[in-house]
């Protein structure tokens, strides 16, 4: 043991020097400016992570072209969370420790952006992520203002369904939510909303996931006699749900949010089941030129249609609004940056599409970018603001009716 | 009639549960460990079953090929595995009955992809008998079980291999002394737990979706009814499966739809604490 | 580099105060604790929770100790009566139903939502020195669990969990009673995931349910029987492997590039499933060799 | 002083394994009890040692019925027993496995262990010495340091009495204490037997081997089927007719 003891002390000093290093150490190459991917390449977050990591580097390789961002080139190192916050812990630290950067993009489930967020603050570092928890707005979690959201938050979901179940003209909304921090958030942000309408929610179910029917849940929900029930769920339960409801045979309204009522839920259930059902998602600048370069580079890396991946939308506008904050400031000193972010960002200024366009008009003064994801405004938590998309389930197709803001 | 209702749920989800703990209840009596492979066996079977079903849009080819798939799967992890784990202890067996577990949902993850599948079933509104509502897929899903148990019994009871196999479950030494091949008796076994668990896979898939992860949450709920039921007890697996899924479905109203997970633990403990030899169980001690 | 090194240390660390627990649990009194991650749950909140109401990080620490070996008290109380499988599948059902409660009492738990902004340790160090502390710390903790549970092994106390692993009936036959040293192995075993779980909150800072999920108890498993069932070096190596392990996935598809991203989870457990099985069959005594060996 | 077994039934399922079993057995005695298989010896001993519920029936060692007496408490109350097939701690050492049977060890606890530390440490050598006494006279010390799972049957059978030894026995129940065992041994095990049955401790030995018995026992039961047959002097016993028809199956 003695030994060992003296062996510990040995590396415990020797590994204090290291990390207490000089910072001539830590200094990053001269002329780059070196950024994490960090997104859910494995794990529950699979099916977006790959296309999210790839559109960090396509845009990256576009800021670089255009002459790089305040004279350095964009360098980016990435990594995978697998979806776990353990996981995400130990790459962030690899991240910031040993790649050395300044910046850390894409993080995706609320889990890993609330363990990745006090490495990010320590570290004095952006931490631009696409997590709907409301906590990650407020301190401790943003305490510096460092991190940047760039989807809706479930609350903010929950109050688009407040606002289409009014213009709807539904009066006895009830919720169904599956367990978790996402499907909770959407229809407590729902309940919060509709309730400040002062109406009232007629049930609440929260169920769990991976039951093998839904079916006294259903019962539950429906005896209240509801006109239209919002659910805070995902594709596979909502699948369950759908078919039992239909058996049930008893009359009633869905809201439901988009990644749970898509296609894939029609090509489930089946057209007739679904018929009706209304889906609300974040829609895409889809009309913005942004939104059409992103999409023709998306295609062209991945084979697929830029629709189908609205996270790598958002990465891809990390990497423009990041790169046009440090254009703008010229440095790449993290405070610096961060104060032009909602600059570069938010009206007013000139409308911007692409980084080069950005750069030129910087010269001249502000500019306002509109992203490929969102038009890209950031609030005071550093949260965007995009619209919903309300599509009604027609004979199989999901077609668009209108947009709400909130 | 909420309450009523309730209970029917129950009683057809419990149908699920009561196959899927008659393998379970197999292998434990006659292989003698806890097979926590059955779950994931489960979702092999659902996702042999609608390959077969897209193969032959048949719904008996597809359990068919839920019931071979599975049971021949099972034999080859019998073959590969548990057989050279012959004489260890149970923990052994147990520890690489997860490992099997492990690799299945991996192949199957890496095989369908880990996005859902459903099976290409006509939706059909229920029967009201009384102001109960009885799905017509319910009733079907109960004939499906009803064939498979008419079918376990009859080669457990009525041919010489099933009687084989009570033997051994009975007496392992007394059933060697007299004559029995116990290789032959496994390999029957495991077909046999491998095919009733396919089965209990297609009947889930077809009530829900079909995922690589499906499976393995059936176990807890599985084994519960196997040790309800007593352990080694065909009937009693069956018929504490349906107990289970009642007692859940009915228990809602009062622990809300988390906790009614929880009831089948806290039924386990109870039955193994006071009863530990189950409903139809020998004598044969947990101790 | 370094930084990112002590960090996985710390992780690394971590799973080896729980392997030490299923060492002692399983290793040398042969109790099959299939629940393990639920006491290192217990740990993790309960620490967690109490520092965040102003608590210092001992009482957070010891609360965790505490709450994890209370609770292994009634499971203790019912392996007096079960046989080994049975108690397998009880704790295995008793990580779910912590899993479970953690997730519905949202009142306490924040359910599944989680709790985020955990206080870390040594945070006024700032950041390389607080990280080294905290390695320092979980080091001297995991030293002295490994010292304890070898000096309990070479003690008389020892000698009777390693007879009670061996036959239990013997053991009664001698006028011992095995339940009252099964309890406290539970209860020793727990107190350490507990702390564990308390490092490990407090190091993540964000806890969650689903992060409490059986596959963890696997993860020690393989660690264990990996290293060497009833070894404390077993325990240490098997650990510093499963990091690797999980680490080390990343660079896999550098190997095999025609593994997709989606299918790396699916690998990842398959390898698991796979490594468990091949140790049990052909080297069940792991690579440092178990008791047998001793 | 005495162990009385009275009326003891037990069934197994459909089978009943002791049917009305009635004895009285001085526990200073050397008792024998022999029977073919099957006779209900060992469910015998395993109800008068607590591991196996009687259905009806009661044990009464020294005037106290001890039925509802844990296994544990009743080898404490001084009986103790051996096992048919022995059930050595295969992992430990011959010396190991007779220092873990010392009883009441203050190391035994963990508070005991961690806070009593000399305590612990006192005791220790004075059950090491204990235990090198039981070795030399069991002839086990050659022995003392191999795994007790590497040892010869006999060698087993002689740690099991070792063990049974160390908890300071008044009686001893042997479960078969020559099956297995080579004949030198088995002469062994019988001095030895005899020795300690000299200064006081009671032996009820279950064996097969008549031959070897009826040389150890002053007096012997005759089970089959779950019955006592016949009870007295080995010499009288096998002259019974009821027990030469059953038990060896009239083979004069």
């Amino acid at each position: 043991m003695t030994t060992n003891r003296r062996q510990f002390i040995g590396t415990l000093g020797a590994a204090s020097a290291l990390i207490a290093a000089p910072s001539v150490l830590r200094a990053q190459p001269q002329g780059v400016f070196r950024i994490g991917a960090l997104c859910p390449v494995t794990g529950a977050g699979a099916p977006y992570g790959s296309g999210m990591q790839k559109m960090i580097t396509a845009a990256a390789e576009i800021v670089n072209a255009a002459g790089g961002a305040a004279g350095r080139k964009i360098e980016v190192v990435s990594e995978d969370t697998q979806t776990s916050p353990q996981a995400g812990v130990l790459a962030a630290k690899k991240l910031i420790d040993v790649n050395k950067v300044q910046a850390i993009l894409g993080t995706w489930s609320s889990g890993v952006s609330l363990a990745v967020v006090p490495l990010t603050n320590d570290a004095n570092i952006i931490l631009m992520n696409t997590s709907g928890a409301p906590a990650l707005s407020v301190p401790p979690a943003n305490a510096k203002g460092l991190s940047y959201r760039f989807q809706a938050t479930n609350d903010r979901f929950g109050r688009a369904f407040a606002e289409i179940c009014a213009k709807e003209g539904f009066k006895r909304p009830a919720t169904m939510a599956f367990n978790n921090a996402s499907g909770i958030g959407n229809t407590e942000g729902f309940r919060k909303a509709w309730e400040a309408k002062g109406n009232k929610v007629v049930a609440n179910v929260v169920y769990e996931p991976n039951q093998p029917s839904y079916r006294s849940e259903l019962q539950k929900v429906l005896a209240a006699n509801p006109d239209v029930i919002v659910t805070g769920s995902y594709l596979s339960d909502t699948t369950i749900i759908m078919r039992e409801w239909f058996q049930s045979g008893q009359p009633v309204k869905w809201i439901i949010p988009g990644w749970a009522a898509n296609p894939d839920l029609v090509k489930a259930t089946g057209p007739e089941v679904v018929e009706g059902v209304i889906s609300v998602d974040s829609i895409s600048n889809e009309t913005a030129p942004s939104f059409k370069a992103y999409a023709e580079v998306y295609e062209k890396a991945t084979g697929q249609s830029g629709q189908s991946n609205i996270f790598s939308a958002m990465t891809w506008d990390m990497v423009h609004a990041l790169a046009l904050a440090i254009e703008a400031a010229g440095s790449t000193e993290t405070a610096a940056i961060n104060a032009k972010i909602r600059e570069v960002s938010n009206p007013e200024g000139t409308k911007v599409y692409s980084y080069a366009e950005g750069k030129e008009a910087l010269k001249k003064g502000k500019i306002n970018f509109e992203g490929a994801s969102s038009v890209l405004d950031f609030d005071q938590y550093g949260d965007v603001s995009p619209s919903f998309g309300v599509f009604f389930i027609e004979g199989g197709k999901l077609n668009r009716r209108y947009v709400v803001n909130i | 009639m909420f309450y009523a209702q309730l209970f029917v749920n129950g009683l057809f989800q419990g149908l699920v549960i009561g196959l899927a703990a008659l393998s379970i209840t197999l292998v434990f009596g006659i292989a003698r460990f806890p097979n926590a492979a059955t779950g994931d066996s489960m979702t092999l079977g659902a996702y042999a079953a609608l390959a077969a079903h897209k193969a032959s849009g048949s719904f008996i080819v597809a359990g068919l090929g839920a019931a071979s798939a599975t049971g021949i799967v099972l034999l080859l992890a019998y073959w590969s595995v548990f057989r050279k784990l012959a004489g260890r202890s149970v923990v052994a067996l147990l520890v690489a009955s997860i490992g099997i577990a492990f690799l299945l949902r991996a192949v199957l993850g890496v095989a369908f992809g880990h996005g859902q599948q459903v099976f290409q079933i006509p939706l059909a509104r229920p029967y009201i008998f009384g102001g109960l509502r009885i799905l017509p897929l319910d009733l079907q899903m109960a004939l499906v079980a009803l064939v498979t148990l008419i079918a376990v019994f009859g080669l457990l009871y009525l041919t010489a291999i099933g009687r084989q196999m009570r033997a051994v479950a009975d007496n392992r030494d007394l059933a060697r002394v007299s004559g029995i091949r116990p290789g032959r008796v496994m390999v029957a076994l495991w077909l046999l737990a491998g095919a009733v668990a396919g089965i209990a896979g297609m009947m889930l898939g077809m009530k829900t979706i079909v995922t690589p992860e499906f499976g393995w949450e059936m176990l807890l709920p599985a084994f519960t009814a196997a040790i309800l039921g007593g352990i080694g007890s065909p009937v009693g697996a069956v018929v504490a499966g349906l107990i289970l899924g009642a007692m859940q479905e009915f228990s809602t109203p009062f622990v809300g739809f988390t906790y009614k997970i929880a009831i089948a633990f806290l039924i386990m403990l109870a039955v193994l604490l006071v009863r530990p030899r189950g409903l139809f169980g020998r004598v044969e001690g947990v101790r | 580099m370094e930084a990112y090194l002590v960090a996985i240390g710390i992780i690394a660390l971590i799973y080896v105060l729980l392997s030490l627990g299923l060492t002692l649990q399983y290793g040398l009194t042969g109790l099959i604790n299939f629940g393990h991650v639920g006491f290192f749950a217990i740990g993790a909140y309960t620490s967690a929770l109490l520092v965040m109401n102003g608590a210092p990080f001992i009482v957070g620490f010891a609360g965790a100790a505490l709450l994890a070996g209370i609770a292994a008290w009634p499971i203790g109380l019912v392996s007096l009566r079960l046989r080994d499988d049975y108690f397998a599948i009880v704790t295995l059902g008793f990580s779910e139903v912590v899993r479970i409660i953690l997730t519905s009492e949202r009142w306490l738990t924040n359910g599944v939502q989680g709790i985020p902004g955990i206080p870390r340790l040594y945070s006024d160090l700032g950041g390389a020195a607080g990280q080294i502390a905290t390695f320092a710390t979980i080091l001297a903790v995991t030293v002295a669990a490994a010292w304890m549970i070898r000096r309990i092994a070479g003690s008389p106390f020892g000698r009777i969990i390693e007879a009670i692993r061996d036959n239990e009936e013997a053991v009664q036959a001698l006028g011992k009673d095995p339940p009252r040293f099964k309890i406290q192995v539970l209860v020793v075993g727990a107190a350490l995931a507990g702390i564990a779980g308390a490092f490990y909150a407090h190091y993540i800072t964000y806890i969650v349910p689903e992060q409490y999920i059986p596959l963890v108890t696997f993860y020690v498993w393989m660690a264990i029987i990996m290293g060497g069932v009833g070894r404390v070096s077993g325990a240490v190596i098997g650990s510093v492997i499963l990091m690797a392990f999980l680490e080390g996935s990343r660079f896999i598809r550098d190997v095999v590039p025609w593994i997709s991203e989606v299918d790396m989870a699916s690998v990842r457990i398959g390898l698991v499933g796979l490594l468990l099985i091949l140790f049990i069959i052909y080297r069940p005594q792991g690579l440092m060799g178990d008791y047998t060996k001793r | 002083m005495s162990l009385e077994i009275c009326d003891i039934t037990k069934s197994f399922g459909g089978f009943r394994a002791l049917d009305g079993v009635r004895l009285t057995i001085e526990t200073d005695a050397l008792f024998g009890i022999i029977g073919p298989n099957g006779a209900g010896k060992s469910t015998l001993f395993s109800v008068i040692s607590g591991f196996v519920a009687a259905d009806a029936g009661e044990v009464r060692l020294n005037g106290n019925r001890i039925d509802a007496l844990s296994p544990p408490q009743r080898a404490r109350a001084g009986m103790l027993r051996t096992f048919q097939v022995p059930r050595e701690f295969s992992h430990l050492t011959v010396r190991e496995n007779l220092m873990a049977s010392a009883p009441d060890q203050t190391g035994e606890s963990l508070l005991g262990l961690f806070f009593r530390p000399g305590q612990v440490r006192t005791e220790e050598a004075a059950i090491a010495e204990t235990v090198e006494r039981t070795m030399a006279f069991l002839k086990l010390d050659k022995v003392a340091d191999v795994p007790s799972g590497k040892l010869s049957g006999g060698q087993k059978k002689l740690l099991e009495l070792g063990r049974a030894l160390m908890v300071q026995p008044k009686l001893i129940l042997l479960d078969e204490p020559f099956a297995g065992v080579n004949p030198v041994l088995i002469g062994e095990i019988m001095e030895r037997i005899k020795e300690l049955n000299a200064r006081g401790i009671g032996f009820v030995i279950i064996e097969h081997d008549l031959e070897a018995l009826t040389r150890l026992v002053p007096r012997l039961a005759v089970m089959d089927r779950g019955k006592v047959l016949a009870e007295g002097a080995p010499a009288a016993v096998l002259e019974d007719p009821v027990v030469r028809e059953a038990y060896l199956g009239g083979v004069s």
